[in-house]
């Protein structure tokens, strides 16, 4: 099999017929119940190491409660995907818990270029469309998928992107390797306790990245009713035999907004945002994460009720997701 | 003077395959008739949670008994699906390893389990007569994890030479043959049901071997319904044969026009032996 | 570039630069309606010679008003598509519109076994999941994709798939070429007079035909207001942009059913399959295609306001498609 | 005494593209910022009805004026699209080739618009200002069949050799390197515009050029704002500067919390003459 050229950036082999594998032993048929709180949630299903996949990003729809769980637990050497993103890899990069970043975008102010001189995180480049169509080869169950674009720049060279010539047209077509992340985490509007679940609104790739995931962990804004989701197959995002665990986490994106739910807190970021340009990211993660065991615990002592009801308030529409 | 029963090879296949029906396994089912209504058989009497998937896309549905008519059009047999997606997000989830089980049902059959729906007789380019061609089951006798399938015990089914290879089986029978041709690791068929036997496969050489038979018939009246002499197991099992119970629910809640059931060969047996009568 | 096996089944040349050409001088963008007749859209987008593809089939939500109208102007030489389909291919042959049929599965009656004896038709084996699949090639616009089957059987062999060593595992890998079909009729429940379009229910892969398509006819069940589009954003399957044609066309899929709105005629089908096995079909299609002249005339006169009430009351089911 | 009018260099490249916009093309937008309110600016004053999608999948949206501070969340941008998909449904748009323009903001461009998201300084492992990455810009000026990019007329930014190649331009300006490259036929950036002058580039040479400017600009003030020489026009034009209304939309119902506009250089002009006085 000649390449003709291939970029220089490490990638996970695809191996279709290892997650089969997986797939096979691990993941449960039957309709059986999911729901377990997050602390369980990423401490069965997260591990040190584990490539990590995540749908949107932390201002919408992003999974930021079980993002602050991983922080919690204090997961180490996580290798995630930043595709389409905004803070999420200075926050969990603040926290310690990632050793390698797959770039699609993401911001990159001082957690970021720090890290990079300490020679704490390794990037390797892609771009917010490369990885959700490695997703999608992930989630087709096959090694790769060829595509039009990458090539010729430098992205391409500091990827795992590679060149072969077209079997069918004889002109050069770049190729990408499946992305299967051990392990995914969702932030959903609706789910059944089985882990049927529904995105709401353009949604980047849930139901790449969910099909690619060897684990998956669902948080959703609330529990529905089985009845509720057969009665409305077409709005399903996520079968449940994809789903390893049902988070119940409302507000589970905060401060980032949910569609059609609430908006996002902008002061909250302005405080993220200040605490990195300070270096007091460990001060706003003690506050924000350690000092509180859990999602309800922090809305509860460090949001509040008003704030709460100010940002459901904020988003005042439901037209095309609850309508 | 005992009681009596009666039904045909198509409702004797699909109380056998019934039977075999687990409840914690996800199920990839052919289109329509047959290996459609064996899943819904079982889900009627024993399984009701069990989980299956049909090529158009719809996901574990969970349809209302008793059945329309020929259960024709979409509405009736994707009814309270937890999802309705397309054939491409279905055959992903079985390539990724969800789908325990395919179920098919097939034409022609050869020793390794390879099997034929394109035409019979002929040439590929002038056949004697042509079928409808390999449909859904190639994708799913390849990437299922094992394959059920069902045919009718006759000689021109159990064949020497497949008249084409439609789908995969366990190809020339080597080891790895599965792999080596590129389909995923670990499948292949599994059991095949028919009206009388019921064969597996054996591990090494990868031949059929006969497995289960009906109370009223031999080992050499099923030899004489095929071409090929498969292995025979050391204990070769009796079958349950359908009980009235599952013929009045196929009869009356799953195929009440009798369109698939209705046709083929007629068996009657004496409902306490097992025998057959008629 | 070493190809390890080839099937021998013709396929026209996947040529990504060619349908980008097409769609940057031919397509519109503009939002205008696209509102016309089927004598028109068929006239003007379906030519002797082209390749056909349409989804779902005669049963189920088929675009069989635009079959008929295919046949009632006398197409030649289509290619077609016959994947998950029952007697389409029977009728669009008895017709005399074919001349090769990309196999899937379909019925295969006296009017099929007759065409291939006398030569008339040349079948290339595929499989439902196979040309599935390959829409899905043409609707990602790259010239293959790898798969996990069709390899090792004698449908591989009649096929145009190919095998090589995969550059990521070192594993043999089937490709298959892309399809782009030059015309694809779809019939949808409901879009507005530019195109942008709803599939109710588990649709086979309507996305990816319409996508994949260098002409797109839609026939609807009915035209909704574009507002009531915009309502509703993820029920669109079909944006407006890959649309040529919309054709209005109540009980378009008769004698079909198009779930949630109405039942198959059953007696019909009868009538073509006694039609099919007594050599009468020339017979059939006079009566349905040719002694009328339109979808309307032919509901008006030969089927009859009671037996349209019939069927619709015959589908009791709305749940999950307009509820 | 005339009036003067004061803007920033963000509102003149907003603006200057919003007249560039065609209402019978359809654009591929970057997530948010500048290139997204040139499209809102045009929708807003001349093509209403101009079509245009974002990354994460919306379809030709239909944003109601004024938009809320900031245009946070995605329900705002979002609002009244023809369809919700995701990203690989609209790359997959751009690769059949229905996207016209794909419109870009970056951070480093050279003579054949060649551009860099990534990094500025030192190297690939040890940079000294790491930036956001190729973004959803390789994808768009790959795809799309002509590319408007947007940037700020610096030395810095115009620069004789990119830090890093993060999205194609003309590559290395040779006949056809894009697609010998393996790139789609036909592509390649189209305009580059900044606050002061707009760019083109030659068919054959594949070299930026400059060919319009703002009135109050002379080409050695341009060409001192870059690193390297571009062709000159023949004719070069004069840019339209921002007019009261434009600006005024774009404070008031555009970006009213005036985050991505109020930044930057500031500019004071004389209405009528449109000569610099500030």
């Amino acid at each position: 099999m000649e390449v003709l050229a291939s970029g220089i950036g490490e990638y996970r082999q695809p191996d279709p017929d290892g997650f089969r594998e997986y797939v096979r032993t691990h993941k449960e048929r039957r309709l059986v119940s999911k729901v377990m709180t997050e602390q369980e949630a990423v401490s069965r299903f997260v591990q040190d190491g584990d490539y990590l996949a995540y749908d949107q990003n932390v201002a919408v729809r992003g999974p930021t409660s079980l993002f602050r769980e991983i922080i919690r637990q204090r997961k180490k050497n996580l290798w995630i995907a930043a595709k389409f993103t905004w803070t999420d890899a200075s926050m969990l990069v603040a926290g310690g818990c990632v050793s390698k970043i797959d770039v699609g975008w993401m911001e990159t102010g001082k957690v970021i270029n720090e890290a990079i001189q300490k020679g704490e995180i390794k990037l390797i480049e892609w771009s917010n469309g490369a990885l959700a169509y490695r997703h999608l080869a992930g989630a087709l169950g096959v090694p790769f998928l060829p595509m039009r674009y990458l090539v010729g720049t430098d992205t391409f060279t500091q990827s795992g992107a590679k060149v072969i010539e077209d079997p069918y047209t004889g002109q050069r077509i770049c190729l990408v390797p499946a992305l299967n992340p051990d392990v995914s985490i969702i932030h959903v509007h609706q789910c059944d306790v089985y882990g049927n679940a529904r995105v709401m609104g353009a949604g980047v790739a849930p139901m790449e990245i969910a099909m690619s995931s060897m684990k998956l962990i669902l948080s959703t804004e609330e529990i529905i009713d089985q009845q509720a989701i057969r009665r409305q197959p077409q709005r399903t995002t996520i079968p449940y035999y994809l789903v390893d665990a049902v988070v119940v986490a409302p507000f589970g994106s905060y401060p980032g907004s949910t569609p059609g739910l609430y908006g996002a807190d902008i002061e909250h970021w302005l405080e993220f945002a200040g605490a990195q340009m300070q270096g007091k990211t460990d001060e706003y993660l003690e506050k924000w994460v350690f000092s509180v065991a859990s999602h309800e615990e922090m809305l509860d002592k460090r949001v509040g009720a008003k704030k709460l009801l100010q940002l459901r308030q904020a988003e005042t529409i439901r037209e095309g997701y609850y309508e | 003077m005992s009681e009596t029963l009666t039904f045909t090879d198509v409702e004797a296949n699909i109380c056998t395959i019934a039977h075999l029906i687990e409840e914690d396994k996800l199920y990839f089912v052919q289109m329509a008739g047959a290996p459609l209504m064996a899943v819904l058989l079982a889900k009627r009497t024993r399984v009701p949670a069990v989980g299956y998937v049909v090529e158009e896309g719809a996901i574990a549905p969970d349809p209302v008994f008793p059945l329309p008519r020929m259960m024709l059009g979409a509405s009736r047999s994707h009814y309270r699906a937890v999802a309705w997606t397309g054939m491409n997000i279905v055959d992903a989830h079985a390539a990724l390893g969800f789908m325990d089980y395919g179920l098919l049902a097939c034409l022609q059959i050869d020793k390794f389990g390879n099997f034929n729906s394109t035409f019979t007789g002929g040439s590929y380019e002038q056949p004697e007569r042509r079928f409808g061609g390999a449909g859904g089951a190639n994708e799913i006798a390849s990437q299922c994890w094992r394959t059920l399938l069902m045919t009718k015990l006759q000689r021109r089914k159990f064949v020497n030479k497949l008249d084409f290879m439609s789908s995969p089986g366990f190809l020339d029978g080597t080891p790895g043959a599965r792999e080596r041709a590129g389909l995923p690791a670990n499948t292949g068929p599994y059991k095949v049901i028919t009206q009388e036997a019921i064969f597996g496969f054996d591990d090494q050489t990868r031949q059929m071997r006969l497995i289960a038979m009906m109370p009223w018939v031999t080992e050499e009246e099923v030899l004489s319904k095929m071409e090929f002499e498969p292995l025979i197991a050391d204990q070769v099992e009796r079958m349950e044969p359908p009980t009235e119970e599952e013929l009045a629910i196929i009869r009356a809640e799953i195929d009440p026009g009798g369109l698939t059931v209705s046709r083929g060969e007629w068996f009657t047996i004496d409902s306490e032996s097992g025998q057959r009568v008629g």
